[in-house]
């Protein structure tokens, strides 16, 4: 028994990871024994101060290939990459999550459990100050998707979704205004959300008797070296597709992101729109890339087919939807199609493409929701697509900055969405891939129409009685979007260096 | 066409090209990010932009004249690089590019200035102008662009601002379904344009013009087919030209300075540019450029044929825009030489046609809004400047010598008379006959409008002449409409020679005299017998009741010679191509937005809000692919 | 033992699951609705359902909190056996790694403790 | 008749259909929740057999961290479960059905 060999542990590696979740444990001391008016200010820098240091360390690592923690972990370029892309996103996302100024006492509800409707709720409804436990979650999740997009066996992929879902089920009930939606957002997201990881789990067992092992690197031998059941090969990349899928919401199993988007608190469905995506396709990356580049002829048909079915669920579904939250969680289930078009690729341009994408993608969808939050009225955001008629007379500026970001989702030219979907059509095209290439522009002409209608409806018409008013956004919400309307701008006119870096950056370890 | 193309670094003065582009677009974000502080001054703001581009047009245009090498690209930066495989933020000022920049900021500044007056009284009028200078921008980028990608932006951008433009006037239900039309249409068509795209990257691994010119004899016959097919898609899409003719003169519900501008002089040529530009993809596939031929005369003949039977003074000439671009059409299909003369056309076209959409502008601007040429006659003694100048651009677009519409069109005609076999005569004919018709439906419109008793309605009792803003602007552009042909027949193609291809005549089946004496006559066939037809106004419109009744007699000879010669054939074939029109094509478009809609309705039912149901489509789903897998390993889809 | 053999499973689960989805596809479709009161009622042997006690017989969320606390310590615990058997050949490193795992799980505690969670009233 | 490994095979494919199926047709929030733990189960039993089958420690190990995850899930997803209770004094998930469409 003294023959045990421990394996080797890279700390610095690993820094960005263990950073944040000793980042979030303190945020669980603060919320302890700091008193409940302070926390706010300690969790805020604490936050902000974890993420930077994290990225420090991400870049430090940069141009490190290895597998560390007896394989369980891989830090190679796509995961250094989607690293440092989810702790910048989720920099931004936090600055809207810590955003008081919009509403008494921030956008988190104070005491979740409280029955809605009761005296209790009305008094915290009233402006007492959110759960500033919000941190500590949200910490947790980043953490766990930095594991995500890193671990190099299916358990620590499976422990590190677990780490990063459990945190944003919570997340999804803390929404102040609309709380019975925003309950049945979370109960909808955690039963399916449970539902798929136990498909994902399953689908792990299934390898795991295929392979004999859960690393990628055997999985890897196994598959090319062909022994073993085909049944249990096959049917186990099914199921694991399929936990990974869910998160990523594309069809069939996207049928929890509208309701979800719709009801979470929009700092919160920014962070699920920008980072989850961000880390789900981390992950599918890297099962494909590395654990199952051997069944690529099998999977590729298949995935295929799901890709285009994304595709067009999200951009017929876009047309006729009334909220302006399940629109944008209808154009995130198309931009899913289009991402799958990049990894089907399955060459080193498709990885490249898609990296940049979800980096253009999570600026723009961020900025996107930060808009959400600035059109109120007095019952909290005003949703609606009706209400958002004559915008552009009530407040041109933002106004001008949403369309700005609608027709970056449209794929118009001189924005990160031009750019972003050229690359991973022209990686699939390279590929071989013409039929998605072919789907993919198609879709996205149409998909082109539910924007445009918003862009008309705000522009062109008159306000009426009911056009909210536009907040004057606080210091946080101002710093997010104009963080994500200049990297939108500026991976339109300017995406080479991300090109590059993403290119460099796409050369997976195995 | 085995010579290297080459572009020369841009010195000097050309490499300030980019402020062509700058200018208006800075302009549009001006005027439409600042809001109603901009309300007081911005018109001329944008009236300003788009002619200080032109004058730097011109400047460039006479420094492009001293260059040696007469095509000069300015690469700001690197746009999208990925691997192999990149694309430059470039610009292009070559002859073809030089004379485009010229018609779009030329006529474009006279339009400008003309909407000044035209949208005086609409509150909206700096946003008309903020998108009217971002339609400029995105037009200068799409003939400015020296690579595919650079013109797919420019076109998405002209795309976008001809979008808000017709449905600008909102309220409207019709001008937001003619938005929604244009939309899907031109989606269609940009579609094919980036498949297009793709198809250069992946087979040539550039898509610079000058690469793809380059290696562009490398290609099988059948992969340049597809990519002509595809641009020729794309071009159909944006140009209004078969099939995808229907949303053109929907368009025409936007004001009536977009409609000059957008829909008659610039934004609808771009098909043309594009086939022009890819002049080595269709050359070098002489299937290719049947087909494009085919689309030309096609479109040329519907265009006239559906002209003759408007009322709508702008559905006529929204028809006879798609008509004359379908001269346009057959022109850059035939090739060689004649891919000149297409430009001649549209440059041509661009003056008498936007100074035909202003005139009618200037008309309904007097009579309240009025579109029905039955309802107007006799306004030449009211709106004299209108009338002179409406008359010369008429003159024009029906050829007669010696103003441009005979210096441009008859080439072209004779062109399609000097194809290899019998194809000559078809297109010739096809061709000629287009003239006759022009003739017939402008001399209709002519006269029914400026001519003839007056069938004003009511509430009209004294027309009146437009201000100086708006009459200037058609001063300028009836000289240039008399003018600009004979001037550019000659030099024009000259001054192409280096883009398009050195002049290679075939020989006509007809003696030149013969088609150009032929040509002439049929314009005077078909004005004549519009003249004879419709000089005592109309009775197909309702005539308050007893006004005419001295007349009856006479007008109900006329209708019967008119009903038994032309209308009966000519309305049974109008009404046959308005039903493949409305139904067919038209049909198709709605067919698809209102399946999407009505598909997208139903299935938005599926998301029933039940988390059970959610689980089932899950599970569902996971067996399928579950399935899927294992059929794929059995092979049992192989 | 050739690995094929598990065809049959796969085939049983996708029969099942077939079958289950069948079932309750068509039932929701063919089968009559017809509820009245006495269908709805809780069954209790036949007699007349005994009056629910105040508050609908439900447990104070207290003991769903407390169940739920002490769940989730009881299986974090899970960690300390394996540990336990091999302490003498994990040495310092696996000492400290066990510190530092009892150490998050303190924190945990220090939260539920400081926020009142074990607090019977 | 011996008892195989695959027996346990076949036990945990069952297990996992009841469990998957049951979510279908439950309408209890806590009882779907079982359902999905079920699911769970039948992957640790499938993982354990797996680790016999194929001789290594690996699949044990995982069940293992399954577990506790599980437990995680379950106290995540009760407390979820139970503010909506608070509210609508309901389990049944067809009564959360607001978002739509």
């Amino acid at each position: 028994m003294n023959d045990l060999k421990l394996p080797a542990i890279d700390y610095a590696a690993l820094a960005p990871m263990l950073i944040l979740f000793g980042v979030a444990c303190l945020g669980v001391l603060v919320e302890a024994a700091v008193p409940r008016a302070r926390r706010g200010l300690v969790q805020v820098p604490l936050g902000l101060l974890g993420l930077v240091a994290a990225l420090v360390f991400v870049i430090a690592e940069a141009g490190t290939r290895k597998r560390t923690a007896g394989e369980a972990i891989a830090i190679d370029g796509p995961a250094l990459f989607l690293q440092g892309a989810i702790i910048v996103l989720g920099v931004v996302a936090l600055l809207l999550i810590a955003e008081r100024s919009l509403e008494p006492g921030g956008p988190f509800v104070a005491q979740p459990a409280r029955p809605v409707g009761s005296e209790a709720d009305r008094s915290q409804a009233a402006g007492e100050g959110g759960a500033t436990e919000a941190y500590p979650l949200v910490m947790f999740a980043l953490a766990g998707m930095l594991l995500f997009v890193a671990a190099n066996d299916l358990l620590t992929m499976f422990v590190a979704l677990e780490v990063f879902s459990l945190p944003l089920y919570l997340l999804c009930a803390l929404a102040r205004r609309r709380r019975l939606l925003s309950q049945e957002a979370a109960l909808k997201y955690f039963l399916l959300g449970a539902y798929a990881s136990a498909f994902f789990l399953f689908g792990i067992a299934l390898i795991y008797g295929y392979a004999g092992a859960i690393t990628f690197s055997r999985i890897h031998q196994a598959v090319t070296a062909g022994t073993g059941s085909g049944v249990l090969l096959f049917a186990g990349l099914a199921l694991l597709a399929i936990g990974l899928l869910f998160k990523a919401a594309a069809a069939p199993f996207h049928v929890w992101t509208p309701d979800v988007y719709q009801g979470a608190p929009t700092p919160i469905t920014s962070l699920m729109a920008a980072c989850t995506k961000t880390a789900a396709f981390g992950a599918l990356l890297r099962v494909l890339y590395v654990g199952f580049p051997g069944a690529t002829w099998d999977f590729r048909p298949i995935i295929g087919v799901i890709a285009i079915l994304t595709m067009l669920v999200g951009a017929v579904l876009a047309v006729t939807q009334t909220d302006m939250k399940r629109l944008l969680a209808y154009s995130s289930i198309a931009n899913a199609g289009y991402l799958l078009v990049g990894v089907l690729a399955m060459t080193p341009e498709g990885v490249s493409s898609t990296l940049f994408y979800l980096v253009a993608y999570g600026f723009t969808v961020i900025a996107a929701f930060a808009v959400v939050t600035l059109v109120r009225d007095a019952d909290g955001e005003a949703t609606h697509l009706s209400r958002w008629a004559g915008l552009g007379r009530r407040s041109p500026l933002f106004a001008g900055v949403f369309t700005f970001l609608l027709l970056a989702f449209a794929g118009i030219p001189l924005t990160s969405g031009f750019t972003s979907k050229f690359a991973v059509f022209g990686a699939a095209f390279g590929g071989g891939q013409v039929w998605l290439v072919v789907a993919g522009v198609v879709t996205s002409m149409l998909l082109a129409f539910p924007y445009l209608r918003v862009v008309v409806m705000m522009w062109l018409s008159e306000p009426g009685e009911s056009t909210p008013s536009v907040s004057v956004p606080g210091a946080f919400t101002s710093a997010a979007l104009v963080i994500g309307v200049l990297v939108t701008l500026l991976l339109g006119v300017l995406p080479g260096p991300l090109l590059d870096l993403t290119t460099r950056a796409g050369d997976f370890v195995r | 066409m085995e010579h290297t193309v080459q572009f020369a670094p841009a010195t000097g003065l050309l490499s300030g090209m980019w402020l062509l582009v700058a200018l208006p677009a800075v302009s549009a974000a001006v005027l439409l990010l600042l809001g109603r502080r901009a309300d007081r001054w911005g018109h001329w703001l944008g009236c300003l932009s788009v002619g200080a581009a032109f004058v730097l047009g011109l400047l460039s245009f006479f420094a492009l004249r001293g260059q040696e090498n007469r095509a000069v690209q300015l690469n700001l930066w690197e746009f999208i690089s990925a691997g192999s495989f990149r694309v430059d933020f470039g610009l292009l000022f070559d002859p073809l590019s030089a004379v485009f920049v010229l018609l779009i900021t030329g006529v474009g500044f006279l339009i400008h200035v003309y909407a000044v007056g035209y949208m005086e009284h609409d509150e909206g009028r700096r946003r008309f102008f903020g998108y009217f200078n971002l339609f400029v921008a995105a037009m200068l980028v799409l003939v400015l662009g020296n690579n595919y990608v650079m013109t797919f932006l420019g076109w998405e951008g002209v795309g976008l601002a001809s979008y808000l433009l017709i449905s600008f006037w909102y309220v409207r239900p019709s001008a937001a379904t003619a938005g929604k039309k244009a939309f899907l249409m031109n989606r269609v068509g940009d579609a094919a344009f980036v498949i297009a795209i793709f198809l250069l990257f992946a087979q040539l691994g550039t898509v610079n013009f000058d690469g793809v010119a380059n290696q562009v004899h490398t290609l099988s016959s059948g992969v340049t087919l597809m990519l002509g097919l595809l641009l020729l898609l794309g071009a159909t899409g944006k140009s209004g030209q078969f099939p995808l003719t229907a949303w053109l003169p929907d368009a025409m519900e936007g004001p009536t300075p977009v409609s000059a501008l957008i829909h008659a002089a610039t934004m609808v040529t771009g098909g043309v540019y594009l086939i022009a530009r890819s002049n080595f993809i269709f050359t070098a596939n002489s299937t290719l450029q049947l087909v494009v031929v085919s689309v030309g005369a096609l479109t040329l003949l519907i265009g006239a044929i559906i002209g003759c039977a408007k009322d709508d003074i702008k559905r006529v000439l929204a028809w006879s825009t798609v008509s004359q671009i379908g001269y346009m059409f057959l022109g850059v299909g035939l090739g060689g030489a004649a891919y000149a003369l297409a430009i001649v056309h549209l440059l041509a076209h661009g003056f008498f046609k936007a100074g035909l959409f202003l005139g009618a502008g200037s008309v309904m601007h007097g009579m309240r809004d009025q579109v029905d040429i039955r309802r107007f006659g006799g306004l030449w003694k009211y709106m004299k400047i209108t009338w002179v100048t409406f008359g010369l651009a008429w003159l024009a677009i029906i050829g007669l010598p010696p103003l441009s519409g005979f210096f441009s069109k008859e080439p072209i005609i004779v062109a399609a008379f000097e194809r290899k076999d019998w194809t000559a005569w078809l297109f010739g004919i096809a061709a000629l006959l287009g003239a006759g018709l022009t003739a017939f439906y402008m001399t209709r419109l002519f006269m029914l409008t400026f001519h003839g008793p007056k069938r004003w309605t009511d509430d009209i009792e004294h027309p009146h002449e437009s201000p100086p803003i708006m009459t200037i602007p058609l001063v300028l552009l009836a000289v240039g409409s008399v003018a600009a042909g004979g001037l550019m027949v000659g030099p024009v193609p000259k001054w192409l020679t280096p883009v398009l291809g050195h002049e290679v005549r075939g020989e006509a089946v007809l003696a030149h005299s013969a088609i150009t004496i032929l040509a002439i006559a049929v314009t005077l066939i078909g004005a004549g017998l519009a003249y004879l037809l419709f000089r005592d106004g109309t009775a197909t419109a309702p005539q308050p009741a007893g006004a005419l009744v001295t007349a009856a007699r006479k007008n109900l000879y006329i209708d019967a010679f008119n009903e038994a010669v032309f209308e009966k054939p000519g309305i049974f074939l109008t009404r046959a191509l308005v039903f493949l029109d409305g139904k067919g094509i038209d049909g198709a478009v709605n067919g698809i937005a209102a399946s999407v809609g009505g598909g997208s309705g139903r299935l938005r039912r599926l998301q029933t809000g039940f988390v059970r149901s959610y689980a089932m489509s899950m599970l569902t789903g996971a067996l399928l692919v579950v399935a899927a897998f294992l059929a794929v390993q059995y092979g049992w889809f192989a | 033992m050739s690995l094929s053999a598990y065809v049959p499973i796969i085939a049983l689960f996708a029969l099942a699951a077939a079958f289950a989805l069948f079932s309750v596809g068509v039932s929701q479709i063919v089968g009559p609705k017809r509820y009245n009161r006495a269908k709805l009622e809780a069954y209790e042997c036949g007699i007349e359902p005994s009056p629910q006690p105040v508050g609908g017989g439900r447990f104070p969320i207290k003991f769903y909190l407390t169940a739920m606390l002490f769940i989730i310590f009881d299986i974090e615990i899970i960690f300390l056996y394996p540990w336990a058997v091999t302490f003498d050949a994990l040495g310092l490193f696996g000492f400290v790694e066990m510190i530092l795992f009892i150490t998050t799980v303190f924190i945990a505690y220090a939260y539920v403790w400081r926020r009142g969670g074990l607090e019977w009233d | 008749m011996t008892l195989t490994p695959e027996w346990y095979l076949l036990l945990a494919a069952a297990l996992f259909t009841i469990g998957a199926v049951g979510v279908l047709i439950r309408r209890n929030a806590i009882v779907l929740f079982m359902c999905v733990e079920l699911m769970l189960n039948a992957a640790n039993l499938a993982l354990v057999t797996f680790s016999r089958i194929n001789g290594t420690l690996d699949g044990q190990i995982i069940a293992f961290f399954v577990m506790v995850v599980a437990a995680a899930e379950v106290v995540v997803g009760l407390a979820i479960i139970m503010s909506i209770f608070r509210t609508r004094r309901s389990a049944s998930v067809d009564d959360s059905n607001l978002l739509k469409y």
